[in-house]
Order: C-alpha cells, then structure tokens, then sequence
C-alpha cells in the first residue's frame, strides 16, 4: 500500500468515527449502523463466497445462530452478550463443519441449492424444537442500558460496535487476501484440479475461510439482534438474509475487500429511502422499484462497482468480440 | 470462392492481424502456417464470425460474409473445427456428430454420414455412447474432425488438424482429409507440423506476427530456404 | 391409511413435477437459473383466474391462452434478463432473476392487491372414493398426468429435434455451439420461452387446487430447484422421481412430525447430493473431465 | 525413484491399465508412447493421485503413494502438467506460477521471486501481468510446466507439452527438458512428436490398449515392429 | 413519507403525523392492507369532521413485511416524521419489533390487532394492546365448544374426541395453547395437537391420520393459504366431523368462502366479528358501525370489511376521536393518562368491545372474542347472544355436501 492510498483510509477512518457527531438524525444514524453491520456480515459471506469461490445461500443459519445463543444466554442466564457472542460464534463454527464442509465438492449453484437448503432445515428443526421447550416463540430482551449488557440508550453506542466489528473484519479480510491462503482460496476456486496438482492443500483451505466466515457471521447476528431487541426464528433464520449479503458483495464487487462495503453503502440506504418514499402510496410500488433496480444494476456491472472500477482504472474497454476463450473449460 | 480481403482484427485494443489477404479457391487444400501467436486461429475464427474485422472484408462466393453472425456463415458452407477440439463434453460421441448436422443443408443426409464417420474413424464406432468428455485426447481429436464433417462444408477449416494425434493416426487423417478433398471439399487447415501441412496443400500462406508474409505452392515453399530454416529447422 | 399416504404422496409428487416442469428445461438443461420460475407459475394463475373469472373460462381451456403468451413473456425476460447476463459471472443470473421475482411479485401486488384469489371448477374440491378409507383427489390426477404428458413431450423434443439437441449443446459450449451453426440466441430464447411457457402452463393446472396470490409462487421455487437436482441436473425421468420421492417424503413424514415435513426432503436432498453430487440420474463425467 | 508395480484401472467395463509395471531411475528421462487411448494419461493420472488404482502399488522415493492424495504427492515432490492446459484463467501469468511457488514457501515476495525465475526459465516471454486466459496454445503450455516446475519436484510428469508447438517451439523445449535433467529433475513424459521421444527418452514404455507393448532404448522402440504397427505406421519418417 | 388521506378542510389549523406500520409488502400482505382500509376510513371520517384538536390528520406510512423493517421503520417514523403515536400492527413480529423503539423512544405503540400473549407481558409503558391476547382466543374457542357445543352432540363429555391443528408461530402455538388447557380441564379426549408450517403446499397427510383418528371435533388455528387447503383436502378424504372451530386467519375472511363455496358453511369462528347484531350496541356505536359499513362497501366494489378492517378502524378512530382529544395534546404522556383513563363498557365500540387497559399490562380489558358460524356462504354471529344475528345454529355439522341449508 503506498503512502497516499494510506492516508487516504486514514482519513476516512477519521470521518467514519466523527460521523454520529455530524449526523444529528437517530434515524440516519440507524441506518448507517445498519450499513456497518450489514458491510460486516457482507464481508464475512465473502471471505467463503468471493475469496473461495464458495457461493453459501446458507448463512443465516450462522446468522441466526449467533443471534439466538446470545440471546438465549443473555435472557435466560443473565450471560452478558459480549460472551454470548463468542459462545454464538464457535457454535456456528461446528455447525458450519458439519453442515457445509461436507458440502464443499459440489460446486456454484449446486452448492448454492445444498447450502440454502441447509438453512432451510436449521429454521425448520430450531422451529420444532423451540415448540418443546418453553422459550417462547418470540424473545425479547429487555431494554436495560449497560456496556455489559451491549445494549445502548441511543443509536451512537451500536454505531462504534458495528464500527469495530466492521474494522475488525475489513483487517481479516485484508490479511487473508494478501497472504498465501488468499492465493490458495483464488486458485482453488478457479481450477480444483490444477490447484491440488500444485500441492494447494485444498479442503484445509476452504475449511479455514469456512471457520472465518461462519463465526464472524454469527457476531453480526448478535449485534444485530441487540440493536433490535427481538428475535423470533422466521426472521433470524430467513433465507433472505442469506441473499442480502450474498447480494451486497455482488453489487460491490464479490472477492475484493472492499466490495462489501460499497454494497453495503449502496443497498441498504437504497431499500430504506425506496420504502420510505414510496411504501405509503401504493402497496408494493418501492418493491418493484427495487427489483428493477437491483436487476439493472447487476447486470450493467456484472463484475460490482469495483469491478467497474478497476476496469475504468487500467482504461480498459470491454472486449465486443464473442471469444472462444470465455468459456471456462477450455479445452487445448 | 473464399476471398479475404486486407482484414485488421483486434482483441480489445491489441491489434493482432494486420492487413491480411488470402484467397482459397473451389477445390483447393490452402494451409496456414506460422510461428506460435502469429495468428492462424484468431484468422479462422474471423472467417467464422467469432470475431468481426475492424477493417477490410471476407467474401464467400462474391457476397461479403464478415457482418454476419457464425450461425449464418455456417449455413452458407463453411465450417471450422476448432483449436482445442470443443466438444460438448457431457454428451456422447454420437450426440456431437449428430449436432455437426445442425445445419439444415445436412440434415438429410446425417444418417449416410455418421456411418461414413464411423468408417473413417472406427475408434468413435467403439466409443459411440461414451461421453467425450472422458475421451482421450486423440479420440476427441477425431470426433471433433468427424463433427465438422457431418455438416457436409464446401469449406472445411481445421485448427490444429494433427494436434495430439500418434503418427499413425496423423497419417490416416492426414490421408483423409485429402480423400474429403478429391470428393470436393475445399480445404482450409493450420497445422504445427509444417511438414505436413505444406505436402498435402495446394497453396500455402506464411503468416509471421499478424501479417502475410509469403506464400506459394505447397510444395515449393517446401523448398523454400528461409522456410526450411525458420519452421523446419534444417 | 398407509395406502392413502402413499396415494397422497405420489400425488403431491405430481404438483411438484408439474410446478418444476418449465425449470426442468431452463436449469436443468439449458443451465439457465431462474429464480423468478415461482413468480412466472404465478402470474400463470393470475392469467388463468382472470380468464375464469371475466369470460368464464375452465383452467383446462385456458391453456390454449396460457401457452403462446407466456411464451411470448419468455421471449422477453430472455431479451431483458438472460441475455444480458449470459457472459457474466454466474451469481449474476441469480441475482438478476431474484431482482426479477421481486419485481413480478410486487407488481401482482400493485395491480391486483394481495387476497386470494380461487378457481372453482366442476373438478376442484372432489375425490374419487375408492373405499371409505381411500379417496384420489380429482385435480391432483389431472395434474399429474398432464405434467407427464408433457415431460414426455420434452424427452421427445430434447432426443429427437434439433432444437432440442441444441438445447444442450449450447448450454455446455456456446461458442463451440455458434461454430456448430447454432444461433445461440435464437436457442436460447427458444428454451426460455419455452421453459415459460411450462411454467404458466403449470400455473394454470394448479390453481383449481391452490390460490393466486403476490407469493404464491415463493413456496414453489425452492422445492422445484430441490426436485430438478435430486433426479439429476438433465435428466428428465431424474425430475419425475426427484417429485415423487419429494411428495412421498413429505407426505409420510406429514403423518409422524407435520412439522419437520418440509425438513425431511431438504435434508434428504442434501444427503443424496453429497454422495451423488449429480442427482440420482444425473450425467456423469463432468467430474473427470479437468484431469484429462 | 518411483515404481509402479501391476497397476489395474478399468472404466466401467473398460481396463485401461492391465498390469503395468515400470520404473523411473533419479535423473532419469522416461518416455510413453502409444496410441490415441492407449491408457497413458490415464497412468499419470494415477501416479499423480486423481485416479486411484483398482490394484497394484506406487512408491515413490521408498513412500506408496497410491492412496495418497494429489497435493501430499506433490507435496512428496512429484509435478505434473494437464495434457488439456489447467491454467487459473483470471489470475496472472505470475500469479499462476505463483501458486506453485507457494508450495515451498509461506512468503509472497519469496514465491513471487521464484515464480518470475521459473518463468524466464520455460521462456514464457510475455509481460509478467497477462491474464492467463490470453495466451496462445505454446503459452499455455510452457505455463503449465511452469506452473509444475515452481513447486521444486524431483520427479516431473509432462502430458504432451509440445502439442501444437512448431518444430521451433519442439526444439525449444527438447532444450528445456535437458536443462532440467542436468539439474537433477526426473522426468516422466508422454508425446507423439517422436523426433523429440526419441532425442530425449533415456528409455520407452510403449503402451497399447492399457498394456505394456515393451520398453526399451528408443531406437528398440523405433525398430520394434509392433510398435511399427500400432503406433508408427510403415514409414518412420513422414 | 407519502402521506394519503382527504385535504385539509377549512378551519383546520394545519395537520399532524400518524404513525402506521403494517406489513403491505409480503406474505402477510392482504391482511396488512385490510386493516389499513379501516384505518384509512377512520382517518377520512375524523378529517371531515375537523381532525383532531383541530389538526388535520395524515399517515406516516411504513411497509414492514418483517421484524428487521419493522425497526427501522419505526425509527423513521420517530425521528423523520415526529410522530409522537405509532399505530399497527397486526403481525406479532412486527409489533414485538416496533414496539421496542416506540417505547425507547418514548412514543405511543398503539396496537390493533398482533395477538402473541407476550407482547403486553413486557412491562411496557407507551404500549397499548386493543384486542385480546392469543391464549384467550383459544381457550373461547374451546370454552364454546365445552359450553354450547358439547350438550347439542348428544355425547358423553368424555367421549367427545377433540383434535387441535395449528400454524406453528406465535399466533397458532398460543392459541393452541389455551384451547387445550380448557379442553383437557372439561375432561374431553384429545386425540390430537398437530402443528404445521403456514408456508405448506400439502395437508393430505395430516388430514389422512385425523380421519383415522376420528375426532369429533377439530379446533383449528391457521392462516389464509394453509386453512383453505387443509379444508379442501378434508374435502376431498371425506373427513367428516360434528363440529370445526376457527381461531381467526383463514376462517373469519370471504375468501374463504370464495374458495369452499357452501362447503364453508356450518364452521364456526372464535374471533372479532364485522357482522353481528347491532342491537348489542349502544346508539352512538351502532350508528358508527353502520356508517364504517357503508363507506367500507362504498370503497371497496359493495363488499362487506372483514373482521381485520373493523378492528382497524376501530383502533384508530378511538385514538384520533377519543384518546386524543381527551389527552388534550400529542404528546405522548399525555395520550397515555388519558388511554389509561378511558373507560368504555361493553357494546361501545363497532367490535362490540368495551376499552379498559389493564394498568400494569396496558392490553385492554373488556375485548373478547365473539363466535360466529357460516351460514349461506356468510360469516354471522351467534354468540355472545346480545350480538347473535341469528338463533339458528346448524349443530352438528352436516356431512359434505349437505350444508346449503346451514341456519335454515
Ligand atoms: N482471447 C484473447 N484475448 C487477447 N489476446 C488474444 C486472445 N486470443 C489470442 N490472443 C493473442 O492473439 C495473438 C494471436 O493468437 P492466435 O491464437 O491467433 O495465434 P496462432 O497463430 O493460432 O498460435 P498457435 O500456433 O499458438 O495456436 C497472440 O499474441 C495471442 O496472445
Ligand atoms: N472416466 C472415464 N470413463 C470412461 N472411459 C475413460 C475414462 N477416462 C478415460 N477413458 C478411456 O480410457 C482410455 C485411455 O484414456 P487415456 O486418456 O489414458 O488415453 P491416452 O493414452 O492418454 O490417449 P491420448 O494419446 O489420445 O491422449 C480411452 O479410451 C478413454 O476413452
Ligand atoms: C390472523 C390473525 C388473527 C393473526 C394475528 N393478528 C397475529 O398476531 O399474527
Ligand atoms: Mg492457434
Ligand atoms: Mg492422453
């Protein structure tokens, strides 16, 4: 990194920190935490999905597990979250092993279907299970200020949580993809074969970007539901939540670091100001706009916005020709 | 009947042909040769349509064909097999020659043609249902020969013709694709092995680095002392 | 009751063939993945309430309707959706027909607000009682034989036409395809319209049983991909029993533990996966082809 | 170095490999010829471990290596090349090397010194930034050795590396593979260029349908007539 | 935000923000965008009547298909539109969700129609609950089936076989929760408890192992989409019992009918009702409710407001006409003593409730649920008796296609 693009992010960093001083608004305030956490758990998705090339459509189950063992522990044993979200953390690990390691022969949107299936069948058994026990479908916790209880008497509080936990990530991200594991991810999830031809030791690299992704996944989960103080299985364990950060990365740009941020910046802010211009008028008019949003966007930057960027970086134009060479499997 | 004409091709904004002319007459075998990179495939991929010219115009029997789409430029006649084979890997060999008679021209007769396939290539007889993605190399070799063939071309394009194939083999396709010629197909081929190529060619072009720089008789360039030197090595 | 279990499950195997029948085509075959397919069945079902309900028209008839323009819709999500991204990275087409479903869902909202809308035919609601323990549900029967009619019809095109062997030449290696003298495009668009067209028709079939509503497509979609990859990613006989083996799932578990039902396919279909990761019939090879 | 003893694999019905033996001697050049489907890739793709044999053994440098691994046998110091070039199509010519370099070292500056030093050595002579998924045919396969080389083995398979290269391009890499053996590679090769086979090979294993035909010095070979027969065709020289 | 609503109308001193969230996007749509005609009709009959302290009212409106938007929207509501009263929800989740702001924030959740037991067990300050929670919903179901249901069967109370199904969220678990603490406790068999996701394509085989288990009666708990297909595959195994109880969702709403045709009728429904006997209520109610009618059936093609609508407008007319002016002021301490103040007796609203809020849990005392049946493709009520529309009750339930003349 040279010494302007340095202090650059150092800038940057600065402003992000001063933010809740400028913005007065809680509601923007809300909604630029939300962009934190959402940029995290984003960034999380991509250590698996873009720097291995392994697109989960399973993560809320990371998610949702975080969410719920903090939770639980938080409400029913008086364990401060701060624990609880490590607890959540190794615990989505071990489910992470069991569920998508053995899932890691299948590849794109075979592992795709197999992974959101995996999350399917999380919510449905957490479903059944919870009806055997006495927690109630939905959890609430209680609203009682305290840094031990990561719960805030404002938006500022969860702002400088989702901040370090966003940095925190960004500076995994960033180790891993400038060290050799980042070489072996990007190989491997070009060509399999040739990269265990060349001794890449394959499944342990997958299974290391696997244990980053889900345990960081399931912090997310954890700040999240402490900003909304709620939880109830339909939502922390929705499919959706797998799309949306899957989603995020793309847009930004999937496999870069810095991708998920943009994504982040760019989606969240777009749902909430289409739902707030136009939810109150006619049902569903901020949902089709979203679509055709979100339709024309990915497919007029198929490679994100840092795709686009460093295209327009090194003046490259798009090649016009059809090329025989496009085709993955080349054969010769 | 095959007339290109000063074509520039670009990838991007790398220009790799420069100015290049070539005719193939009805009848004729034409060979392409040149060093590695000079552009022998990216010229047949141009004729194909894969790629359009940034200038100048490819013919086939006196109407331009460079602004057509390859589908198009197929049906007219002219098929190319390509560098590197390109069978559709998860289909058995007897689907691929099948789809070489896409073409409405051959549809007719597919049925005649796949056993005189099988004939040529007795080894795709043995292996018909089998996948040719799990093909040895040679094998997809022949069947990507025999593909282009079903589409009964006036003019054939072989990328590579002898690439990978044991010397027997080369023989017997090399041998051939002269009998395809003597029945009337018009030959256009590339092949490493210049020794080869320019003993069954009537004509042949010296591509070096994006331009033509030579051509002549198949067997004179043979001759030709730069020629030996540069790609015989004698 | 077990035989009546087994007859429902094989019968709700049939609504899952039929509701994965245009993807069968789209994915299975052409590997095009179409997330909006639910939305397309669903907007199927609005076509066929709104032609019962203003001309009067029974579901079976409406096909005839049904077809040609969602054909025609076909035609143009592939001009709109697929082609822009059929160079780009895969989980671009994911995204660009998730946004898709989200628009069509949202735009049935707009237009026709969110209630339930039903079909009431002289075969909806009635059984076929075959002893008092054993009843066939009349709809179910339509629907099931008509989506194996109709996948026959597709065996058929796939093996025998040229469009068909296209299909699948294209989807394995377009531009060796073009070399081929195949217009990808024409191809494509054929597949996807196609691929539609299966699935309004499916709309069509399903509601005198179901309802249309914004998302009533959304409890399709996932069960359909799970059914065209359990039988085998191109297999069409794959597809018939992947449907089969989901419905009796389903259906026994419903009489044990309704609420691990919809698990007990998922974890069934991931378990299959793992250890054929082609499906149960699918084609084999693809594995092997990079060491050569 | 590595011996192969008895080997067997049969697809489906199919037995490609019907008892092979043979061994390669440290320093050693080994050649395999023999027809369109003979069985030869079939053999690297065992030794390399990604195909495991139905029966028989491989041992190399005293360990078995039959149910290992592909990248513990490359670990162990065995390269290989893909006759159907494997290149990482969006990374970087150097990137690509440097994947193999990494094999030997946990620094990227270190594996991105080897990797260029790897490449000037194939003489892949493009600028060190290329997306793999530009170059020629020649390229791709003086990448591929590349690639393999970078991982420092002692025992190198080469897959038909000189398919497609013109007579200048052959030399080139005879030139190249010599080098190799004078700094101790052993090398294990498949071709049907024979001029090059029989410069190169110390000996010959000729392989038809999945069986050993015979091996020997290469003009043995040259002059067996079954080998005449199967593989060569009546006259030697085209 | 959009606002919607009528224009300001002379002699208004400008206008004041409503908060609304309502899940008008996503599964939960139709019922989301019901209750929101009632509360548009409110908001319409308040502005022509001078608004409110003489504001004109408009609505802030948040589309919250799920708990996640639900917090930010309420957060929005707050601080972008300073509404000092947020009103909705109808789904549980939204409502837990919302509230939570609400109350941190220190403004007024004032919900409508979210039934989960625990919402109000929070010890929330600015959260007011107008209908009754879940758990007392089924145990009216039941209480009518051991009081009114089971001496018409001509059974033994112990032989009467009941099973319960049910949706296996919030809304169904409670339900099913307090129906069968009454049932177990009048002594009848339970043959069943059978939970199912709302989300399912197939109710064959739980309708397959209820007909060998023959029950008399099957209380049920479900939404639209699941209630309708588990009725139509009753129909179509032949499931035949002397009685069916619904709790709400599927069995209070035409579209129910719409899709079963008289195969509806005979099903009872513990629930909130839009069409019960007016005599019930005091003048000034029974004259509103007539008036909701017709400007309901006026917006929407003649048809008749369900029960979701009703309660909508309901909730909100009490705010805007009772509670607010009462409390003197938008603010929300304000609005809250004089909620607390209230009190309505039965037959005073167009629900037939009562308002009281319970000074700890703040849900409202006097709602309850009221028993209707199907009859002529009708929802009617029959029970409480000073709001039955009809006498004729058709017990037990006709086997299928016998049931045109239910009531007659
Ligand atoms: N898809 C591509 N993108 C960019 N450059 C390309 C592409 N394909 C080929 N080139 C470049 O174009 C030039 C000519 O390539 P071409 O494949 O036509 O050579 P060739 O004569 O067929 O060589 P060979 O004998 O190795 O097959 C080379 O310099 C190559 O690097
Ligand atoms: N996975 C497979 N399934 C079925 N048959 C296979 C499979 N892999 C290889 N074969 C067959 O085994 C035989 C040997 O293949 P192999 O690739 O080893 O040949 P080869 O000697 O390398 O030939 P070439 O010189 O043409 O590359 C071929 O006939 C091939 O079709
Ligand atoms: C159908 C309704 C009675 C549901 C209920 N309002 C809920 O809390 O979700
Ligand atoms: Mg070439
Ligand atoms: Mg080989």
């Amino acid at each position: 990194m040279n010494k302007q693009k340095k202090g650059m992010l150092i800038g940057l960093l600065i402003v992000t920190l001063l933010l809740p001083y400028l913005i007065q608004n809680e509601f923007y305030l809300h909604v630029l935490t939300s962009v934190l956490v959402y940029a995290g758990l984003a960034s999380s998705w991509n250590i698996l999905g873009g720097f291995a090339g392994q697109l989960s459509l399973g993560h809320t189950a990371f998610f949702g597990i975080g969410a719920y063992t903090s939770t639980l522990l938080y409400v029913y044993l008086g364990i401060s979250p701060w624990i609880g979200m490590l607890v959540g953390g190794f615990l989505a690990v071990i489910v992470s092993f069991i569920t998508l390691y053995p899932s890691f022969r299948l590849r794109g949107v075979f592992f795709a279907m197999v992974t959101i299936s995996f999350g399917e069948v999380i919510r449905i058994l957490f479903v059944y299970f919870r009806n055997k026990t006495t927690i109630p479908y939905g959890v609430t916790i209680n609203y009682e200020p305290s840094f031990t209880n990561m719960i805030f008497d404002g938006p500022m509080g969860y702002f400088y949580v989702s901040f370090v936990y966003l940095l925190i990530i960004l500076v995994i991200s960033w180790k891993v993809k400038n060290s050799r594991l980042g070489f072996f991810l990007n190989a491997l999830k070009e060509n399999d074969e040739a990269a265990q031809a060349l001794g890449v030791p394959t499944s342990a690299s997958k299974f290391k970007a696997l244990a980053i992704s889900a345990f960081f996944t399931a912090i997310g989960g954890t700040i999240l539901v402490q900003n909304i103080l709620y939880i109830e299985p339909e939502s922390a364990f929705s499919t959706s939540i797998s799309t949306e950060l899957a989603l995020i990365s793309i847009i930004g740009g999937i496999g870069t670091v810095a991708g998920p941020v943009i994504g982040a910046i760019i989606l969240i802010p777009l749902g909430e100001s289409l739902r707030a211009l136009f939810s109150g008028s006619v049902q569903g008019l901020h949902l089709v706009l979203y679509g055709v949003l979100l339709m024309v966007v990915v497919l007029k930057n198929p490679n994100g916005i840092m795709g686009f960027i460093s295209s327009f970086n090194k003046k490259r134009k798009k090649k016009r020709e059809v090329q025989l060479e496009e085709v993955p499997d080349v054969r010769g | 009947m095959l007339d290109i004409k000063n074509i520039d091709v670009f990838y991007g904004d790398v220009q790799v042909l420069f100015d290049v002319s070539l005719q193939v007459r009805p009848g004729e075998i034409v060979a392409l040769v040149g060093a590695n990179a000079a552009g022998k495939s990216t010229t047949l991929k141009t004729i194909s349509g894969l790629l359009k010219p940034k200038a100048g115009e490819i013919l086939f029997h006196e109407k331009n064909i460079h602004t057509l789409d390859s589908d198009k430029i197929v049906e007219k006649g002219i098929i190319q097999v390509p560098e590197g084979r390109r069978l559709f890997p998860r289909l058995s060999v007897e689907a691929n020659l099948e789809l070489g008679s896409y073409p409405k021209r051959a549809r007719a007769k597919a049925q005649d043609n796949l056993k005189n396939m099988y004939e040529i290539f007795p080894q795709l007889y043995d292996r018909r249902h089998q996948l040719t993605g799990s093909l040895s190399g040679g094998e997809q070799q022949m069947c990507a020969i025999a593909r282009g063939l079903m589409s009964m071309p006036e003019v054939l394009m072989v990328d590579e013709t002898s690439l990978g194939l044991s010397p027997l083999l080369v023989k017997h396709t090399i041998r051939t694709i002269k009998e395809i010629n003597e029945l009337g197909t018009t030959i256009l081929l590339i092949d490493q092995n210049v020794n080869y190529a320019l003993r069954i060619a009537h004509r042949a072009y010296v591509l070096e680095n994006g331009r033509i720089v030579m051509q002549g008789e198949g067997n004179s360039l043979l001759e030709d002392p730069y020629l030996r030197k540069a790609y015989l090595g004698i | 009751m077990i035989l009546q279990i087994l007859i429902s499950g094989i019968l709700l195997g049939g609504v899952y063939i039929l509701a994965s029948i245009g993807l069968t085509l789209i994915f299975g075959v052409a590997k095009v993945v179409n997330f909006a397919h639910g939305e397309i069945l669903m907007l199927g079902m609005y076509l066929t309430f709104w032609l019962y309900s203003i001309f009067n028209l029974d579901p079976t008839y409406s096909i005839a309707i049904v077809i040609p323009i969602f054909f025609l819709l076909g035609t143009l999500m592939y001009l709109f959706v697929i082609r822009p991204s059929l160079n780009a990275p895969e989980l671009t087409q994911v995204f660009a027909t998730l946004g898709l479903s989200i628009l069509l869902q949202n735009l049935a909202l707009l237009l026709w607000g969110a209630d339930y809308r039903t079909v009431k035919t002289f075969y909806s609601n009635t059984a076929v009682t075959i002893s008092p323990e054993i009843s066939i549900s009349v709809s179910r029967v339509v629907a099931f034989v008509t989506s194996l009619l109709i996948l026959l019809v597709l065996i058929i095109f796939l093996k025998k036409t040229y469009i068909g062997k296209a299909i699948q030449a294209v989807s394995q290696d377009r531009s060796a395809a073009m070399l081929m003298g195949i217009s990808v495009k024409r191809i494509y668009m054929y597949a996807v319209g196609i691929g539609c067209a299966c699935a309004g028709l499916a709309g069509a079939l399903l509601i005198p049983q179901y309802y249309a509503f914004p998302t009533a497509g959304v409890s399709f979609i996932l069960i359909s991909f799970v059914v065209v990859v359990l039988g085998g990613i191109g297999s069409i006989p794959g597809a018939i029993v992947g449907g089969i083996i989901v419905g009796l799932l389903e259906s026994i578990t419903g009489v044990f533990v309704p609420e691990l039902k919809e698990a007990s396919y998922f974890i069934f279909f991931i378990v299959i996966l793992l250890i054929r990761p082609n499906g149960l019939f699918g084609v084999k090879g693809a594995g092997e082809e990079g060491a050569r | 170095m590595l011996e192969v003893n008895n080997l067997v694999k049969s697809f489906g019905g199919l037995q490609v490999t019907k008892k092979v033996s043979f061994e390669v001697k440290k320093g050693e050049i080994f050649g395999i010829i023999g027809p369109n489907g003979a069985g030869k890739t079939t053999m690297f793709n065992q030794i390399s471990g990604f195909i495991k044999p139905d029966s028989g053994s491989i041992t190399f440098k005293g360990n078995s290596i039959e149910k290992r691994s592909p990248k513990d046998i490359c670990k162990l110091g065995i390269g290989r090349t893909f006759q159907i070039a494997q290149p990482f199509p969006k990374m970087s010519v150097l990137e690509n090397v440097m994947v193999g370099s990494l094999l030997r070292t946990k620094s990227i500056n270190q594996a991105r010194e080897k990797a260029k030093e790897v490449l000037d050595f194939v003489q892949l002579n493009v600028p060190y930034d290329t997306p793999s998924s530009n170059l020629t045919i020649s390229d791709r396969k003086r990448l591929e050795v590349a690639k393999a080389l970078a991982t420092e083995p002692e025992l190198i398979l080469l897959d038909e590396v000189m398919a497609g290269l013109n007579q200048t391009g052959v030399k080139e890499f005879i030139n190249l593979i010599f080098e190799l053996k004078k700094r101790g590679t052993s090398v294990l090769i498949i071709e049907h260029i024979m001029e090059a086979m029989m410069t190169l090979s110390d000996r010959i294993l000729v392989l038809n349908y999945g069986e050993e035909v015979l091996t020997g010095k290469p003009q043995e070979v040259a002059n067996n007539p079954k080998v005449i027969e199967a593989y060569l065709g009546d006259e030697i020289h085209a | 935000a959009k606002e919607s609503g009528s224009d300001g109308k002379s002699g208004s001193k400008g206008s004041e923000k409503v908060g609304v969230i309502l899940p008008l996007s996503g599964p939960l749509a139709q019922l989301g965008n019901e209750v929101k005609r009632g509360f548009d009709i409110a908001q319409e009959m308040v502005n022509e009547q001078d608004g409110v302290l003489g504001k004109q009212v408009k609505f802030a409106v948040a589309d919250a298909p799920d708990s996640n938007s639900a917090t930010s929207s309420a957060n929005r509501l707050i601080q972008n539109d300073k509404v000092s009263v947020i009103t909705g929800s109808y789904s549980s989740a939204i409502s837990f969700a919302a509230s939570q702001v609400a109350e941190r924030n220190k403004v007024i959740f004032w919900e409508q129609g979210a039934v989960a037991d625990d919402i109000t067990e929070r010890g929330f300050k600015y959260l007011f609950r107008l209908i009754y929670p879940a758990s007392d919903l089924g145990r009216a179901a039941a209480n009518f089936l051991v009081d009114e249901v089971s001496p018409k069967l001509d059974m033994k109370t112990e032989d009467i076989k009941v099973a319960i199904i049910h949706e296996d969220s919030s809304y169904g678990s409670k339900v099913a929760e307090g129906a069968k603490e009454v049932v177990e406790k009048a002594g009848m068999q339970l043959v069943a408890s059978e939970a199912y996701s709302y989300k399912t394509n197939d109710l064959s085989s739980t309708v397959s192992k209820l007909k060998s288990l023959k029950p008399d009666v099957i209380i049920a708990c479900q939404y639209t989409a699941d209630g309708i297909l588990f009725w139509r595959q009753a129909k179509e195994a032949g499931l035949n019992l002397k009685a069916m109880i619904g709790n709400g969702g599927a069995h209070n709403i035409p579209d129910f009918a719409a899709a079963m045709g008289d195969d509806a009728n005979g099903i009872f429904n513990a629930g909130t009702s839009s069409n019960f006997n007016t005599d019930g209520l005091d003048a000034d109610a029974k004259k509103l409710y007539e008036e909701f009618q017709e400007r309901y059936a006026a917006k929407n093609d003649g048809n008749l407001p369900s029960a979701h609508a009703a309660m909508g407008f309901n909730a909100m007319y009490l705010l805007l006409k009772e509670v607010i002016p009462a409390a003197g002021s938008f603010k929300p301490e304000d609005i809250r003593k004089a909620a607390l103040a209230m009190d309505k007796p039965i037959g005073s609203t167009i629900v037939g409730w009562g308002v009281k809020f319970d000074p700890k849990t703040q849900n409202n005392t006097l709602a309850f649920p009221m028993i209707d049946q199907w009859q002529e493709q009708k929802i009617i009520t029959i029970y409480p008796k000073e709001f039955g529309l009809t006498e004729k009750v058709t017990i037990p339930l006709p086997e299928w296609g016998n049931r045109a003349n239910v009531g007659k």
